[in-house]
């Protein structure tokens, strides 16, 4: 079977979609991941209020962590590739890493952000443009 | 894998060791014995420069030739030059020990163009020279980092001190909001960068660097490529890239001078060591060379265009140089692009250029920075073009540099700037685009007259412009004229500056 | 004369005996032209460096010396171009012994060599060139001491006399160069001398413009001169007259002399092909004298073709490619006698380019005696002659010939017959005298043409000297109607002019009849050989001339001398007849003026054989319509002038007149007018708004700033996106990554 | 080593300058000219030793220089025919302009002294590198002091000036760049030696690995650059401004020799590398420079300042070089370099008498003046002299050059002869107008009664150029002579697109058409 299971969504009669909904799809992780992801991007661009900016990103970065863990899921099926290190254990590996990036760019965000209100009473972005053209 | 491997990320130990003894003295240091610490960190980089040289040096006589250019030609040894270690985290090769020279070289120099603000400023708390060391050792790490995860790691080591430094001048706004803005869009942008390993990951299983080989006709290409043009996405705006530049201009407007030396050059050379991984290792493979060479070339070209053009309209120097900044990663990434037949011996002389290209520009911009962080009489730094009025009546020796790393920047003969650009077109030239080349060409006619302003400034001053002078520590001036000479001197010799080989 | 020639000839003979081994006189001579053209370059020199050093009379003695020097050097080498041959007759006179000459050719060294065309500083002496360095050297010397005189008050006599040296010596170069490239440095260089001279009361912007005039105007001939040049070098890849003398000795020996220089093949009836001997690197009228003996010039002679073996030869190179491609060297010496004639009607003042030279009066009346009536004017008529082989390829550049100076001779008689200032008229005079000397050129009888250049300088140096002694008294004054009855107080003035006005008036048997009336018959026989109305048509206009010719200069004289004087009282008062170093010159030349003529009508025209004196001119009916044409008109004008001028002095206000003619002639026909305001205005304005729209407004406004400002403007447009709002950036960061992901996955 | 020493004398003798104070102005000046003579007397081996029945390149050097894989320059100097007499002009030329700056530069004296060493060094570098890379070096480095030279010593206007002859200049000079790395590695040369590269490029041609196009756009990259410099017609609107605004020694320097580099880049680079191309657009090039002349002619007509009637004539002048050069026949190529050392004797001279009189009475309007012939008698000979060589008085040295730059053009073309010989009558016409409105007629301002004569400095500082004048013009033989190699050798490249070269008679004396003959039919 193939990883990414395109074959399983192509020839998806109903019973199987029912099935699919209980059993581990990775295209569904995907398209969740996905899904996230796009939320998040959007509240990045949409929000006017840095914090706001910051959890968004850390959706974002939610987002990869599922793509990986559900690649990794994926990988349990075809075990570890020739020749290559860690197939599967590598992506949960990979999101424990990513949450450590997180917390460590949430933290600095956080202490950056608070630095900006302690001298601008604001952190709406569009107060935040004392630099621009 | 044995400790003894270990002895090859020295260097990277030395400048995280450094850090932290800057830290500690930081406590035990009274206020007047601060002036210390910038030199205990300079003092880390110089020897860490100096371990990486001792390094390449023991290479060189232990396997009677120096280390592979690029590891991703000479996959595991070359000449018995065991090239990965730690399993494959890591390579050590010429081209990653050039980038981070050229780090090493940023951060000593960054750190000397901070060294002379006022006593109660962020700036000469210790923990800024920490962490300057710690971006340089991000830095480091970048550039020999060999798999996704060791390079997440790193670039992640690399931006958060960044971001930090950025907003360490806590009282002034403009380095805040810097500060906020690189925060936000970086992590923004390292998001992407995640998502495309991720993709990768599953559709290679692996995290290596080493080359992605697909077979054209395997469904999972699509799930490559996009991960690719994910990667792409997160590198292109570590380098500034159109249209990744928007945080350029701000961040380095805002942030401390010393810090924005230390962006556009250190954290620039580790993304183009990056860049240099994934295109000419990862990606390596025909298949996927045709789709990005166009890529490459196209935003090379917009990156050029948009610098140069908008740089034509600034009136402070600093934003100015942050422009003329997009405007040399374009041009850096003209040395990325090679045709279909091209073999590693071409790839390895396009890196040549770009290394070259890297460190030329880094010292003329550490210079010309180092002349921006000179604060005038009034306490104001020479931020602003009217602020260069005169410049040469006052300090011709000055002034002299500034206009030579401006005719640099602007890629004169005889300064190291031509020949940099003469390295990067030959080879984009070698390889048949013809077109970039010309266009990029075009663009750097624009990019004269704002380097000219600046050198008309200081040495035509309007009639009814007052002309300030301005105070300068000799850390500055040491800096400047250093810089100036070296640029004079990579421009006539420039074959010292490609000694890596 | 003989008296004379004896003491030249112990002379010539004696000044080398002491130098050189007697057997080698003539070398000595040879070797010794270039005395001739340095002694006034000497004089330049001295006059030029101590300029405000030496005394007046020491710079006036020291140029009329110099010119003197130069004159009796020039006698010397004239009598030694003297050839030895079985035919040489002591019984004929003495021009009759110089029939047969051997010309004297020196070359003193290269100018420039580009390695593909060398020129040479070389001087060549033959009958032409010497009758017009003994013309230049003898009228110069005897301006020079006039000049003297008339110069006397001025403050600036060194620097005049500096001039007049060096136009001596220019046109003592123009005439001497052995290649046309130094004659065009003479050529040149008396346009120069001319300029400064004209302009040499330069306070004065009018004098100063009018020198401007000049040299503008010979430039314009002189860019047909150049392109001349160019097609003779085009096609025979030389400049040089005649080839290089002979290695022997330092005279051209008698093998390349041109006349003597080609043997036909004995063989050519037996139709082996034809072969002319040539000179080695034989010289334009070498190359022109061997198509002579081949006949036809129209066959495909390949240009620039260098006789090797001393064989110019046909058939070896029948149909070769010619420059450019279709070129013969039939058409390629048209051209270049075309294009050099342009230059001579620059420098000799034919129409459409003699407007100069009435402006030319400006300069001072001896310098108006000197170069723009006796000498350098000619020079055009003396490039003809000195070309005539060439000239006579070109039966169509020889009509254009004959029109433009039959022409200009009648157009210029027209307008001097209405002038009221005395210099003008003779101005006018001096314009259509040179249209005979084109039209006798013209008509092939280039001996002709060269015998009136040379009674015409006489005659006309003597006018012009006579006017400025005139005008000397008067004390500036020009305008012939504030003068008259002027005879009694300038009693030598008075006669010498009288004696040049007759000659000029062409009456027997002053020197201007022999000259001008051998001319008209060689039209008429032109006329008469080819029933060609062009030629009937130039016969008439060179009648009417002549008529007009005699008209004016009575009422010169009429109008300065006789009546009663009409000048104002202080003026009057100062009328004195002039210094000897002014009457003496005028006395010369009246002797000369009248025996010039008849002296030297037989001698000399035989003298110059050269040209195609018309047979037809011999026989009698012709000469007879021609005698009686030629006397009826000059004679009439002189009575018609007389009658109006002289008998009842009738003082003339042509600018009121209402017949359209006089107008039209004191107007110059308004030709004058046009290249004045005319060309002049339009150049001006059409080099102002070229300037304006094509520099200013097209390429620097529009193109060059243009595009600067489009980039500023881009750059200025990119600089609205940085808009400083995160989200914005955060949106560029988004597009260009779908943008990326696109491209790469569209494929 | 003659070559490296003269390249660097100059530059050596700036360092000290760096040190000196600015206040002992006088020793700088002295030193500076000092510096320039001596470096004036190192350069006459290249008169004397240079032999012109010697080998084509003479005090060659060739040293490695940068060496990499993919890319070799090397340090090689030699000089030929051109490279030895336009190295003489520049030496010739440069002390007589400091000389000339003497009183005319008052403030910053040690810089303008600094800057006009180097620009010595890189100029007589241009002239002396034998390797296209170094070439371009020298090339692009003369613009920076030049750009210091007019930007802080000019006029009013010396900014917009300044900023326009740079970018101007470096527009045509990076499309050459580009153009440069192409034939590089099109040609597959070893290295930048640009006789090398021209062989490498001639075989490159033969197997068809230079295709026509590629040709043609890389002659028109090299041949825009050199354009500019030249300057060619439509690109010649930076001149006018760069002189009027310039100081004078600045304005004799970059009509003297900086615009030489342009016509001395046709001859040693554009014509022997692309000789197809030279071949094919020699009529565009040929009229363009006579359409240079007209109009160049014609704009002198219109100007009402002294200056930029001189600058436009030059554009004039250089029309004829060109146009000597363009026709590709040896006597016209001939004239053309010998019109290019002319134009750089008169021309500077005329700008140094103008500098004189602005020093006098600061302004250079034409309206100005008139009538100081009297008041001024030395300058107004020395001034009519110099206008009579820049006009082409036979015997100056003024008449060989344009001889022989229209007779090249009128064996190849009778008609370019003719209309270039147009620039014979309208020079004529605006010098003389100019002399005229200038030195003749009434004096019209009472200030300039009491203007002064030359005195001993500007005398001396003339004398050697008015000696050139007529040294030149009397005895142009020895110049020709040791151009006569150089010239050959480029005619023949020239023919590189013609078979029947080798078919080309000798160019035996008095024999000047045949090669015209064997060439005509496919000019035509």
């Amino acid at each position: 079977m193939d990883v990414t299971g395109m074959p399983i969504l192509a020839d998806a009669g109903l019973m199987d979609f029912v099935a699919g909904l209980f059993s581990f799809k990775l295209v569904s992780c995907l398209a969740l991941s996905a899904a996230i992801f796009s939320i998040g991007a959007m509240g990045v661009l949409a929000r006017r209020n840095v914090l706001v900016m910051l959890i968004s990103v850390e959706v974002m970065l939610n987002a990869v962590m599922l793509a990986f863990v559900s690649f990794a899921r994926a990988m349990v099926n075809l075990g570890p590739p020739a020749g290559k290190t860690f197939a599967a254990e590598g992506g949960q590996i990979f999101a424990l890493f990513i949450i450590a990036v997180a917390a460590a760019e949430a933290a600095v965000g956080l202490a950056i952000v608070i630095a900006y209100f302690r001298n601008r009473q604001t952190v709406d972005t569009r107060d935040i443009k004392a630099m621009r053209n | 894998m044995n400790v003894s491997q270990l002895t090859e990320l020295l260097p990277v130990g030395v400048v995280l060791i450094s850090a932290l003894v800057v830290v500690f003295l930081d406590l035990i240091l009274s206020p007047k014995e601060r002036y210390i610490l910038p030199m205990a960190a300079m003092a880390g980089c110089l020897l860490a420069l100096g371990v990486l040289g001792q390094n390449y040096l023991s290479a060189v006589q232990l396997y009677k030739s120096a280390p592979p250019w690029f590891a991703g030609f000479a996959p595991q040894s070359a000449g018995g030059y065991k090239t990965a270690i730690l399993g494959g985290a890591f390579v050590i090769d010429g081209f990653g020990m050039a980038i981070s020279a050229v780090a090493l070289i940023a951060g000593a120099l960054s750190v000397l163009c901070s060294t002379h603000n006022d006593e109660d400023s962020a700036l000469s708390k210790g923990e800024f020279y920490g962490l300057v060391l710690l971006a340089v050792s991000g830095m480091m790490l970048l550039a020999f980092s060999h798999d996704f995860l060791t390079l997440l790691i790193s670039l992640e080591i690399m931006s958060v001190a960044t971001y930090i430094l950025a907003g360490s001048e806590r009282d002034d706004v403009r380095s805040g909001e810097s500060a906020l803005k690189y925060l936000v869009l970086g992590a923004f942008s390292t998001a992407f960068l995640m998502l495309g390993m991720a993709f990768i990951y599953g559709s290679t299983g692996s995290f290596s660097l080493s080359p992605v080989i697909l077979h054209s006709s395997d469904p999972r290409n699509y799930l490559v490529i996009g991960g690719f043009g994910l990667l792409v996405v997160g590198i292109l705006f570590k380098v500034g890239a159109a249209p990744f530049h928007f945080w350029v201009p701000d961040v380095y407007q805002g942030a401390p001078t010393g810090v924005t030396a230390l962006m556009a050059v250190g954290v620039k050379a580790a993304a183009f060591a990056m860049v240099g991984r994934l295109l000419f290792e990862t990606f390596r493979a025909p298949g996927f060379r045709e789709h990005w060479t166009g890529l490459v070339a196209a935003v090379a070209v917009l990156t050029m265009a948009v610098g140069n053009l908008i740089a034509l309209r600034q009136s402070s120097v600093k934003r100015l140089l942050a422009y003329s900044g997009i405007a040399h990663s374009g041009y850096l990434l003209l040395g990325f692009l090679i045709n279909r037949r091209a073999d590693p011996a071409v790839m390895e002389e396009s890196l040549h250029a770009v290394a070259f290209y890297l460190l030329a520009y880094g010292v003329m911009t550490l210079g010309a920075f180092g002349v921006v962080s000179l604060t005038r009489e009034d306490g104001r730094s020479l931020e602003n073009l009217e602020d260069y009025n005169g410049l040469a009546k006052e300090h011709p020796a000055l002034a002299l540099c500034m206009a030579v790393f401006m005719l640099s920047l602007a890629g004169l003969p005889p300064f190291s700037g031509f020949f940099a650009k003469f390295m990067i077109f030959s080879s984009a030239i070698d390889q048949g685009f013809i077109l970039p080349a010309v266009l990029g060409i075009l663009t750097s006619v624009a990019s004269l007259y704002y380097y000219l302003r600046v050198v008309l400034r200081m040495y035509m001053p309007e009639a009814d412009s007052a002309s300030a002078s301005c105070k300068y520590a000799w850390t500055s001036n040491l800096l400047v004229y250093g810089a100036g000479i070296g640029s004079v001197l990579l421009g006539i010799f420039p074959h010292w500056g490609i000694g890596m080989h | 004369m003989d008296f004379l020639i004896d003491i030249i000839d112990t002379c010539v003979k004696w000044i080398p005996g002491w130098i050189v081994n007697p057997s080698h006189i003539r070398a000595f001579y040879a070797e010794s032209l270039f005395i001739i053209p340095l002694m006034p370059l000497l004089g330049f020199l001295i006059n030029g460096f101590f300029r405000d050093k030496i005394s007046r009379g020491a710079s006036g003695l020291v140029a009329s010396l110099a010119a003197f020097a130069s004159f009796l050097w020039a006698v010397l080498c004239f009598h030694a171009c003297r050839g030895h041959l079985p035919e040489f007759d002591h019984g004929a006179g003495y021009l009759h012994r110089m029939l047969s000459t051997e010309p004297l050719h020196k070359v003193y060294g290269t100018w420039f060599d580009t390695g593909t065309f060398s020129c040479a500083f070389g001087l060549y002496m033959d009958q032409l060139s010497g009758v017009m360095a003994l013309v230049v050297t003898g009228v110069g010397t005897l301006i020079h001491v006039y000049s003297m005189g008339y110069m006397a008050h001025d403050k600036a006599f060194a620097r005049y006399f500096a001039y007049l040296n060096l136009f001596l010596f220019s046109m003592l170069v123009l005439i001497l160069a052995d290649n046309l490239v130094l004659t065009f440095v003479g050529w040149e260089g008396v346009g120069l001398c001319s300029y400064l001279l004209i302009g040499f009361w330069y306070e004065d912007g009018e004098k100063a413009a009018a020198g401007m005039k000049a040299f503008i105007f010979n430039r314009v001939g002189d860019l047909g001169f150049l392109l001349g040049i160019f097609t003779l070098v085009a096609a025979f890849g030389t400049a040089n007259y005649y080839a290089a003398p002979h290695a022997l000795g330092s005279y051209t020996l008698p093998v390349v002399a041109p006349h003597k220089s080609f043997v036909k093949d004995s063989s050519k009836e037996e139709g082996k092909r034809e072969v002319v001997m040539m000179p080695d690197a034989p010289g334009l009228i070498d190359y022109a004298d061997g198509l002579k003996l081949m006949g036809n010039a129209d066959a495909k002679v390949p240009l620039g073709y260098k006789a090797d073996g001393g064989n110019f030869d046909l058939s070896k190179t029948a149909g070769a490619k010619v420059f450019p491609a279709g070129w013969t060297v039939g058409f390629a010496i048209s051209l270049a006698c075309l294009l050099l004639f342009i230059g001579a009607c620059g420098k000799s003042a034919q129409l459409p380019l003699y407007a100069w030279l009435p402006d030319a009066m400006a300069g001072p009346t001896p310098v108006s005696a000197l170069i723009h009536a006796a000498t350098m004017v000619t020079a055009g008529v003396y490039m003809l002659a000195r070309l005539h082989a060439l000239y006579l390829f070109s039966s169509a550049t020889m009509d254009v010939v004959a029109i433009v100076g039959g022409t200009t001779a009648i157009f210029a008689a027209l307008i001097g017959l209405t002038q009221t200032d005395i210099k003008k008229v003779l101005a006018y005079s001096t314009v259509s005298q040179l249209g005979y000397m084109f039209l006798g050129a013209g008509v092939g009888a280039f001996a002709l043409a060269i015998f009136h250049v040379v009674t015409h300088a006489l005659f006309k140096a003597l006018l012009f000297l006579g006017s400025g002694s005139v005008i000397h008294a008067m004390s500036g004054e020009q305008d012939m109607r504030k003068m008259g009855g002027l005879r009694k107080k300038l009693p030598i003035t008075f006669w010498t002019m009288v004696i040049g006005a007759l000659a000029l008036g062409g009456i027997v048997p002053f020197a201007g009849y022999w000259s001008k009336d051998a001319i008209l018959a060689n039209v008429l026989a032109k006329a008469m050989e080819t029933h060609e109305t062009s030629y009937w048509v130039l016969y008439l206009f060179a009648c009417v001339g002549a008529f007009c010719t005699a008209f004016y200069t009575a009422r010169l004289i009429g109008l300065t001398f006789f009546g009663e004087c009409r000048a104002s009282d202080e003026v009057k008062a100062h009328i004195h007849e002039s210094p000897p170093s002014m009457t003496v010159p005028l006395i010369v030349l009246a002797v000369l003026s009248v025996i010039g003529g008849w002296w030297l009508h037989n001698d000399l025209i035989s003298f110059l054989n050269f040209g195609e004196i018309s047979q037809n001119a011999e026989n009698e009916h012709v000469e007879w319509i021609n005698l009686i044409c030629t006397l009826a008109a000059s004679f009439g004008g002189a009575g018609l002038g007389i009658l109006l001028y002289i008998s009842k002095v009738f003082v003339p206000k042509p600018e009121e007149s209402k017949n359209p003619l006089v107008r039209l002639s004191f107007n110059k026909f308004y030709i004058e007018a046009f290249y004045d305001r005319g060309v002049t205005g339009f150049f001006s304005i059409f080099a102002e708004a070229l300037h304006l729209f094509v520099d200013v407004l097209l390429i620097d406004f529009l193109l060059v700033n243009g595009v600067g400002k489009l980039v500023r403007g881009l750059g200025g447009a990119l600089r609205k996106t940085q808009t400083g709002l995160i989200n914005v950036y955060a949106t560029g960061i988004l597009v260009g990554a779908l943008a990326i992901l696109f491209y790469l996955l569209k494929g | 080593m003659l070559l490296t020493w003269l390249i660097f004398l100059p530059l050596a003798g700036a360092v000290p300058l760096l040190i000196v104070r600015d206040k002992n102005a006088r020793e700088i000046k002295v030193w500076a000219i000092l510096v320039s003579f001596v470096t004036f007397l190192v350069s006459l081996p290249l008169w004397f030793n240079f032999d012109p029945t010697g080998d084509l390149f003479q005090f060659v050097e060739k040293h490695r220089w940068i060496t990499l894989k993919n890319l070799n320059a090397g340090y090689n100097l030699g000089a030929d025919g051109f490279s030895a007499l336009l190295i003489l002009l520049t030496t010739f030329l440069t002390p007589i302009a400091l000389l000339g700056s003497w009183n005319y530069i008052k403030d910053r004296q040690k810089e303008f002294y600094i800057a006009m060493l180097v620009l010595e060094t890189a100029m007589i570098g241009v002239f002396a590198a034998q390797d296209l890379f170094l070439f371009y070096v020298f090339f692009e480095a003369s613009l920076i002091p030049m750009y210091l030279i007019i930007g802080i010593w000019g006029g009013e206007n010396r900014i917009y000036a300044t900023t326009k002859f740079v970018l101007y200049t470096v527009f045509g000079s990076l499309l050459m760049f580009v153009a440069i790395l192409f034939v590089y590695y099109k040609s597959g040369s070893a290295d930048f030696a640009i006789a090398d590269l021209a062989k490498a490029l001639d075989d490159a041609r033969a197997h068809g690995r230079l295709t026509l196009k590629e040709e043609y756009w890389c002659f028109w990259a090299f041949a825009l650059a050199f354009a500019i410099k030249v300057p060619l017609f439509p690109l010649h609107t930076w001149l006018p401004d760069a002189h009027v605004e310039a100081p004078t020694p600045g304005s004799v320097i970059l009509a003297g020799i900086l615009l030489k580099m342009g016509g001395y880049g046709f001859l040693r680079v554009v014509v022997p590398f692309f000789p197809r191309a030279a071949e094919f657009y020699a009529p565009v090039f040929a009229w363009l420079c006579i359409i240079g002349i007209v109009y160049g002619s014609l704009m002198a007509f219109a100007q009402k300042d002294i200056k930029k009637l001189i600058a436009y004539s030059s554009v004039a002048h250089l029309g004829t070089c060109m146009l000597g050069i363009f026709s590709f026949q040896a006597i016209g190529v001939q004239g053309g370099m010998y019109q290019m050392l002319n134009h750089g004797i008169s021309t500077g001279a005329l700008f140094l008498l103008v500098g004189m009189l602005y020093e006098r009475t600061h302004t250079r309007q034409i309206d100005y003046f008139g009538g100081i012939a009297k008041i001024v008698p030395t300058f107004t000979i020395c001034f009519v002299v110099i206008t009579l060589s820049s006009i082409g008085l036979p015997l100056t040295n003024g008449f060989v050059g344009e001889f022989a730059c229209l007779m090249g053009a009128f064996l190849r073309n009778p008609w370019w002869g003719f209309f270039g010989g147009l620039g014979v009558i309208l020079g004529a016409v605006y010098m003389l107008y100019l002399v005229k409105r200038v030195f003749f007629g009434k004096v019209i301002r009472r200030s300039n009664e009491s203007l002064e004569d030359l005195d001993g400095r500007e005398i001396s500082l003339l004398i050697p150029l008015l000696a050139m004048v007529f040294v030149m013009g009397l005895a142009p033989t020895p110049f020709f002579k040791r151009m006569e190699p150089a010239v050959n050798a480029f005619v023949k490249a020239s023919e590189g697109a013609h078979p029947t070269a080798s078919a080309k008679p000798s160019m035996a004396a008095l024999d000047a058409p045949a090669p015209a003959v064997s060439k005509r039919g496919d000019v035509q």
